[in-house]
């Protein structure tokens, strides 16, 4: 590509056809401050903080979306910038509310830091506010609270273009402009499907998750409760972001001792139930394969990825595995084989989630996940999850314990669910579903020991992957997508009927995976989830069990308890339906 | 005649310009002060290079095309010299503000303190001149930093109208008009 | 006497105390220095009323540094317990 | 003796003495504080942030200042303790002004990261505090009473620490609040501005007068030549404001973002702190030879003589008369540069990079005008200056590695160990002993002059003189040393090091926060890994000072020396408004 000179502050660089002003400052050690900036996502130029001087032009320029051209002489730092990008903020301030000390992003708010980069000391403007408009907490997983909301439209962006949800737009004009559903709708009467993606990127606390730490700390406190505890494959990689340990650390044993200085009565894992899941679904597809079933079948693990097909293509529904998540599979089970186990009365035991997903609070809220109930026939034990909390309110409520996270000793999760393989850690990274299925299916359809037990192809961040693998003389074609947009070009090819030799397709809701989560660390971007991705397959290849089929405590579960895959019991406990919405 | 693309409304014969105008949907009255057509040769020159009919870039957008429509309908009309600026910028303000799509700072929340604080001129609620450095500083901000035409333009004509007429302005906050109407008794009367 | 006159002397009374308090209190150590004034406030019909205050009352009782605090927040604890309305005066 | 206890159900074994504290760090619980300071010796347990259950005991313990006993059982995170914390935060916080993004220690304030940690999310409380008016009367130091949380952390460093008691705490009106002593303005007190209060404060209560305005004004204005100097300590601190670990040496990216910024000269207090020694230690060795006052005081740091100024103006005449290297570069900048280069004095502004609030004031004593103009126009703080490269948006840590200006930028080991607690006295024996013995000095390294004790003593032979030397910093110990030298113990002393802020200039005022022991002595070991590796060690191998002697000063101690580089002192007595 052609190669452009351009002056940057006085100095000299040469740099690609295309590039931004912004990016071409950073290569000469500037760092042009930015607020609504979001790269690949938003580059709109909404909030004018980024506007540099080009000489020739009049007026300012936004250095995130304007590209370089040849011979431009750019400046970064003129009194003119300081005092518009100074004054800009101001305007942004005046009508922001001035409770940091009260605020969940406290700490780690983009403008609150912005304002402490820019040497704002006053606010001299004031005026209308947008005080008045109401929290929106309809939905299970997000609250939006429109009072702190910048309108930098990330959270519109990210729906529309990376999820193709568009479940939230700009609406009105002028100062009443404000970021919200269509036609004032509360976010639950949408088909926002809580993947809390919106949340991940705003830079301040107008997108939060629905904090449940308050009803855990009850929880606790309750001597009549037997609290367990089960934390999701991808979260063991992501909470000591929180801490200030390296995005992708693997934190599994410092999250379980820190879990029990809580008070949690018993630490399980749902690495376990990831393992049940892969037996099940694995299950499921071979008999699909030999019956003639619907095929391709789809994954379910990722509730935003349910609930995505459930708006936009309920007509596909019967290709969607009727395998409960791990999550859900986990809460049946902790509340009828593990309370008769351990002869606690069921009702008495609250299970609590550590999930990287907004959408899992709305999932354990599904009417339908009630299977411990329907078990025992007794309609006071209300849910099979009690609560879901994301990472980040897990992180919270460490800080809040006062507990030292990075320098807790490494402990172990407890007996007999708390034992699981890498095939489950890997559920964390797009793609990891399929490869834990496929070192389960391989053995149990061919009787044979897989070799290579790392399905590379599935690996890694790009949008759609594939894969075939013999097994018995069929050659079973797989897929696997991440994020809404990928899953939706899918779902069309599907719809085109262009997928009809294919067997088994996985969709994971966030980009990355669950390691992208929108219940996870922020910030959460491209380069934190690469390394999260590489911090899960770690872990994997450090497990003593790297197939499902070969837990222990799986197996013991079927000889004591659940029989056999797809028996009986499995289809009460471990199964479900979904739902067609509009 | 023909203002804008849409013809005179059938008014009564002493109907004010200003009314005709609204009930067009045009508010007329701050262009002709803005592009100083009352001012004499060189302000008009001066703020032409900012709003040239003709060459402003931004023509093609509705709104803009609108405004300069109005401006074009009027040209060689008179208009009474003693008209108030301040109501003027405020007009402006309002007429922005409805249009602003709301999506960059400067224009959406700057065009609205602009508004607010002009208002507080007109009322006589200005405590001191500071006011007017406010309105300086945020229409420079403005003027300069937004990110389609509408904001830069009346960011920049809130400039000049601040610099230039200065004088109307702080008489404003002294508790004066020297126009001979302020905003709401006088806004019917005057008729061309 | 009447309820009301019976009211009105509790919620003199319980002024008075913590009058006392406020001026006793060293106002070295937070719950009893904060607490105290808000308190004050309460009995002035300006700040928080009810279950706040007995949380105001407890963390005087246990945090505080000195026996002026501890007896500040016992007395809190007590007093909304018998005369109640004394703190509710122009809340 | 080391015994058990037990904490939130795990046996920990600690020796005698541990607090609550450090007995639950010891098993990854951290105990949220708040008042609390260790380096400071602040444990007087006033914000009951700390408070824990201890089994037996019907109050709560402060875990801060409660031994640990042998058996006892502690519980850190019960709901009644929660419930106690919080309740205490959230009356802080109602007293509190809520303007985060617009408060200089936004992103670095101790009640911001409590807040959060603690996960409030309202405050149920009113105001109960009265507005009080914000003090800006000192030249640096600035006090906002509103955003005090009466921690008084302030007052033990100012009484303890430095023993100056500028400032108290106690109750005006039935109010319980910190505030200058007799209830003047701060600026009419024996403040020493020394900005230690700054360093402990955990939130924005006191802080630095910001000057950067005029700075930036200053480089916007085509007519003026705006130079700047770099303080030695800001040599081995800027880059913690920017992530880098305490002590790194950031010398080369500070040139390059100053010159990013648009300074059009770059010059080092390096330099002239060679100039010093080459002018204090002619100086010594001259009241040596010809029965001066002795021992002679060093006078570079500027907290430090106002402190004599205001509690031993009778021993003035033992200071040495040279003035502190950011006042030797301001007149040189304005005559010497000016005229090398050919620019009027008028137009050039000085702008010194100081690790110091004190600096302020010394920049602005009416003496300071050598030149004919204000020697030095604008002092800037470490911290100050890192704000400037933020908002300036460079790079910092990835910056290229540039060099200083001439005529006015080497700097040699010596130099660089000003920034260090007893750096002058080292950089003063190794050139005094050349310039006296005429001899090559083998062992540079004053091994006994370094590190973090209070006082230090050496003895030097020169000529058959053992020259004796002592070194203190904090005004604490700069205050026992004045004593003994009012009651004529240090009589056959020769010279005496004194620094007003604990480990010299690394842990001055205007640091970058926080600036707690462990930090200081990393900085302490940034400044004598600098001077291992520069090329010139020894002030008088200098050969910018060379020059500066041939071209312009003559010698040591000549007219112009005396004109440009030396000045007076002026005895202020306790409280010399009042």
């Amino acid at each position: 590509m052609a190669k452009l000179k351009l002056t940057i502050d006085g100095q000299a660089v040469e740099v690609e056809e295309g590039m931004s002003i912004l990016k071409a400052a950073a290569l000469v050690g500037v760092k042009i401050p930015t607020l609504c900036y979001l790269e690949d996502i938003n580059e709109v130029g909404a909030c004018r903080i980024c506007v540099v001087e080009v000489e020739g032009k009049e007026d300012f320029v936004t250095a995130c979306n304007t590209p370089v051209e040849d011979g431009m002489v750019v400046r970064t730092n003129t009194p003119a910038l300081r005092a518009s990008r100074r004054t800009t903020l101001e305007l942004i301030l005046s009508d922001h509310p001035m409770e940091c000390l009260t605020c969940v992003r406290n700490g780690n708010c983009e403008l609150q830091a912005l304002a402490a980069q820019l040497n704002v000391r006053a606010v001299r403007v004031s005026g209308a506010t947008h005080a008045d408009l109401p929290r929106d907490d309809s939905t299970s997983g997000i609250v939006r609270d429109p009072r702190k909301c910048i309108v930098c439209q990330r959270c519109i962006n990210v729906c529309a273009n990376v999820q193709t949800v568009g479940a939230i737009e700009l609406q009105g004009q002028g100062f009443e402009a404000f970021v919200g559903p269509p036609a004032n709708l509360k976010l639950a009467d949408t088909r926002c499907v809580q993947c809390g993606q919106c949340a991940l990127v705003c830079p301040t606390a107008a997108i939060v998750e629905k904090d449940d730490t308050d009803k855990v700390w009850a929880a606790l406190l309750d001597p009549a409760k037997h609290v367990v505890v089960q934390t999701a494959p991808a979260t063991r990689v992501t909470i000591g972001d929180m801490f200030g340990l390296p995005p992708g650390t693997p934190v599994t044993g410092k999250m379980v001792a820190a879990l029990r200085r809580l008070g949690f009565d018993a630490v399980f894992d749902t690495d376990f139930a990831a393992d049940l899941t892969i037996m099940e679904e694995g299950s499921e597809l071979i008999e699909r394969l030999t019956k003639g079933g619907v095929l391709p079948q789809f994954t379910s693990c990722s509730p935003g990825w349910i609930k995505f097909i459930e708006h936009f293509y309920p007509e596909f529904l019967p290709h969607v595995s009727t395998c409960k998540s791990p999550q859900q599979m986990f809460g049946a089970v902790a509340k009828t084989y593990y309370a008769q186990k351990k002869g606690i009365d069921p009702e008495n035991v609250f299970v609590v989630s550590i999930m990287p997903c907004t959408a899992k609070k709305f999932e354990a809220e599904r009417p339908e996940m009630n299977a411990a109930s329907r078990y025992w026939n007794n309609p006071r034990i209300a849910r099979d999850v009690d609560v879901v909390l994301t990472s980040r309110e897990l992180g919270r409520m460490l800080k809040q314990a006062g507990i030292d996270f990075p320098n807790l000793p490494e402990e172990e999760y407890d007996e007999p669910l708390g034992l699981s393989t890498g095939a489950a850690a890997i559920f964390g990274a797009t793609g990891g579903v399929m490869e834990a299925a496929l070192r389960t299916a391989y053995e149990l359809v061919t009787g044979k020991t897989l070799e290579q037990i790392d399905f590379q192809a599935v690996r890694g961040l790009d949008g759609i992957k594939e894969a075939v693998v013999p097994m018995n003389g069929i050659n079973v074609k797989v897929m696997v997508g991440h994020g809404l947009r990928n899953a939706r070009q899918i779902m069309e090819k599907l719809k085109a009927g262009e997928l009809k030799d294919y067997h088994f397709i996985e969709i994971m809701c966030c980009p990355g995976g669950c390691i992208g989560g929108g219940g996870q660390p922020i910030p959460t971007d491209t380069v934190v989830r690469q390394s999260r991705i590489e911090g899960i397959y770690r872990v994997d290849a450090a497990m003593k069990y790297r197939k499902s089929h070969e837990n222990p405590a799986i197996k013991q579960l079927y000889a004591e308890f659940l029989e056999k895959p797809l028996g009986h019991k499995s289809h009460a406990l471990l199964h479900t339906q979904y739902t067609p919405r509009n | 005649m023909i203002f804008g693309s849409s013809p005179w409304p059938e008014v009564a014969p002493t109907t004010a310009i200003l009314d005709a105008a609204n009930q067009a949907g045009v508010r007329i009255p701050l262009m002709c002060f803005f592009l100083g057509f009352n001012e004499g040769g060189a302000e008009v020159m001066g703020v032409a290079r900012v709003i040239a009919p003709c060459t402003w870039p931004g023509a093609a957008d509705p709104v803009l095309a609108r405004i300069i429509s109005v401006v074009r309908g009027l040209m060689g009309h008179a208009w009474p010299r003693n008209i108030c600026r301040v109501e003027m910028t405020r007009l402006l303000l309002e007429l922005v503000q409805e249009n602003s799509c709301g999506t960059c700072v400067p224009c959406r929340v700057g065009t609205r303190r602009m508004l607010d604080l002009v208002g507080e001129v007109l009322l006589g609620r200005a405590a001191d001149l500071f006011i007017l450095e406010q309105l300086g500083r945020i229409a420079e901000l403005v003027g300069s930093s937004s990110k389609c035409d509408l904001g830069r333009l009346a960011g920049k004509l809130v400039a000049g109208a601040i610099s230039r007429r200065r004088r109307e302005f702080i008489a404003h906050i002294r508790g004066n008009c020297p126009g001979t109407f302020t905003v709401d008794v006088h806004l019917g009367t005057v008729v061309v | 006497m009447s309820g009301g006159g019976k009211e009105a002397q509790a919620a003199e009374l319980v002024r008075v105390l913590f009058d006392l308090v406020r001026k006793e209190s060293c106002g070295e150590c937070f719950p009893c220095a904060l607490g105290t004034r808000q308190i004050g406030a309460a009995l002035d019909g300006k700040g928080a009323a009810g279950a706040l205050l007995q949380e105001i009352g407890r963390a005087m009782k246990r945090s505080s540094k000195c026996g002026v605090g501890r007896i500040g927040g016992a007395l809190v604890l007590e007093l909304l317990d018998r005369y109640p309305a004394a703190f509710k005066t122009g809340a | 003796m080391a015994f058990p206890l037990t904490i939130d159900g795990f046996k920990v074994e600690v020796p005698e003495g541990t607090t609550i504290l450090e007995a639950a760090a010891r098993i990854g619980i951290k105990i949220p504080t708040l008042c609390y300071l260790k380096d400071i010796g602040h444990d007087v347990g006033a914000c009951r942030i700390c408070v824990v259950e201890v089994e037996g005991e019907s109050e709560f313990k402060t875990a801060c200042n409660t031994p640990a006993a042998p058996g006892m059982v502690v519980r850190t995170n019960t709901p009644a303790v929660r419930e106690a914390r919080r309740v205490t935060l959230e009356m802080i916080l109602a007293n509190h002004p809520m303007e985060c993004p617009t408060c200089v220690r936004n992103g670095n304030c101790e009640l911001q990261n409590l807040a959060a940690a603690f996960n409030i999310r309202e405050v149920r409380f009113p105001r109960t505090r009265p507005q009080y008016p914000i003090d800006d009367s000192a030249v640096a130091v600035i006090r906002d009473p509103n955003k005090c949380i009466l921690c008084r952390r302030c007052v033990t460093v100012c009484q303890q620490v430095q023993t100056v008691s500028a400032i108290e705490f106690k109750k005006v009106d039935g109010e319980p609040v910190v505030l200058p002593i007799l209830q003047v303005p701060l600026g009419e007190t024996n403040c020493v501005q020394c900005g230690q209060c700054i360093l402990v404060c955990p939130v924005g209560a006191i802080y630095e007068r910001d000057e950067t305005g005029k700075v930036w004004a200053a480089l916007a204005d085509p007519e003026k030549h705006v130079v700047v100097q770099t303080a030695p300590a800001t040599h081995v601190t800027i880059g913690e404001a920017f992530g880098l670990p305490p002590g790194t040496d950031i010398t080369g990216k500070m040139v390059a973002a100053l010159r990013r910024l648009g300074f059009d000269a770059v010059f080092d207090t390096n330099f002239t702190a060679d100039l010093t020694i080459m002018e204090e230690g002619s100086e010594l060795l001259e009241r040596i030879k010809k029965g001066g006052v002795l021992p002679q005081f060093t006078s570079c740091s500027p907290g430090w003589i106002k402190f004599i100024e205001h509690f031993y103006p009778e021993l003035l005449p033992h200071v040495s008369s040279c003035k502190s290297p950011q006042q030797m570069l301001g007149p040189l900048a304005k005559t010497f540069y000016a005229q090398k280069r050919g620019i009027d004095p008028k137009d050039v502004f000085v702008v010194s990079i100081m690790p110091c609030t004190a600096k302020k004031f010394e920049a602005a004593r009416p003496e300071m005008n050598a030149s004919g103009y204000r020697d030095v126009d604008v002092v800037l703080t470490s911290r100050e200056l890192a704000r400037m490269i933020r908002e300036a948006g460079l790079d910092f840590a990835n910056l290229p590695d540039e060099d200083y200006d001439e005529p006015m930028g080497i700097g040699t080991g010596a130099g660089q160990i000003f920034g260090a607690t007893g750096g002058v006295m080292e950089a003063a024996l190794r050139t005094a002993y050349e310039l006296a013995t005429g001899k090559t000095l083998e062992k540079i390294d004053f091994e006994e002059v370094r590190g973090m004790n209070g006082v230090k003593a050496a003895t030097v032979p020169m000529n058959g003189i053992n020259v004796k030397v002592l070194v203190a910093h904090g005004l604490g110990n700069a205050r026992a040393l004045m004593e003994k030298v009012k009651a004529g113990e240090l009589k056959d002393y020769h010279f005496i090091e004194i620094m007003c802020c604990p480990g010299g200039c690394i842990g001055g005022g205007g640091q970058p926060i926080p600036t707690g022991t462990a930090i200081r002595e990393m900085r302490i070991g940034g400044c004598y890994a600098r001077d291992r590796v520069l090329q010139y060690r020894k002030s008088h191998e200098n050969p910018q000072i060379k020059a500066l002697y041939a071209e312009f000063l003559g010698e040591p101690l000549g007219h112009k020396s005396h004109e440009l580089l030396h000045t007076t002192y002026t005895a202020r007595g306790f409280c010399p408004k009042i």
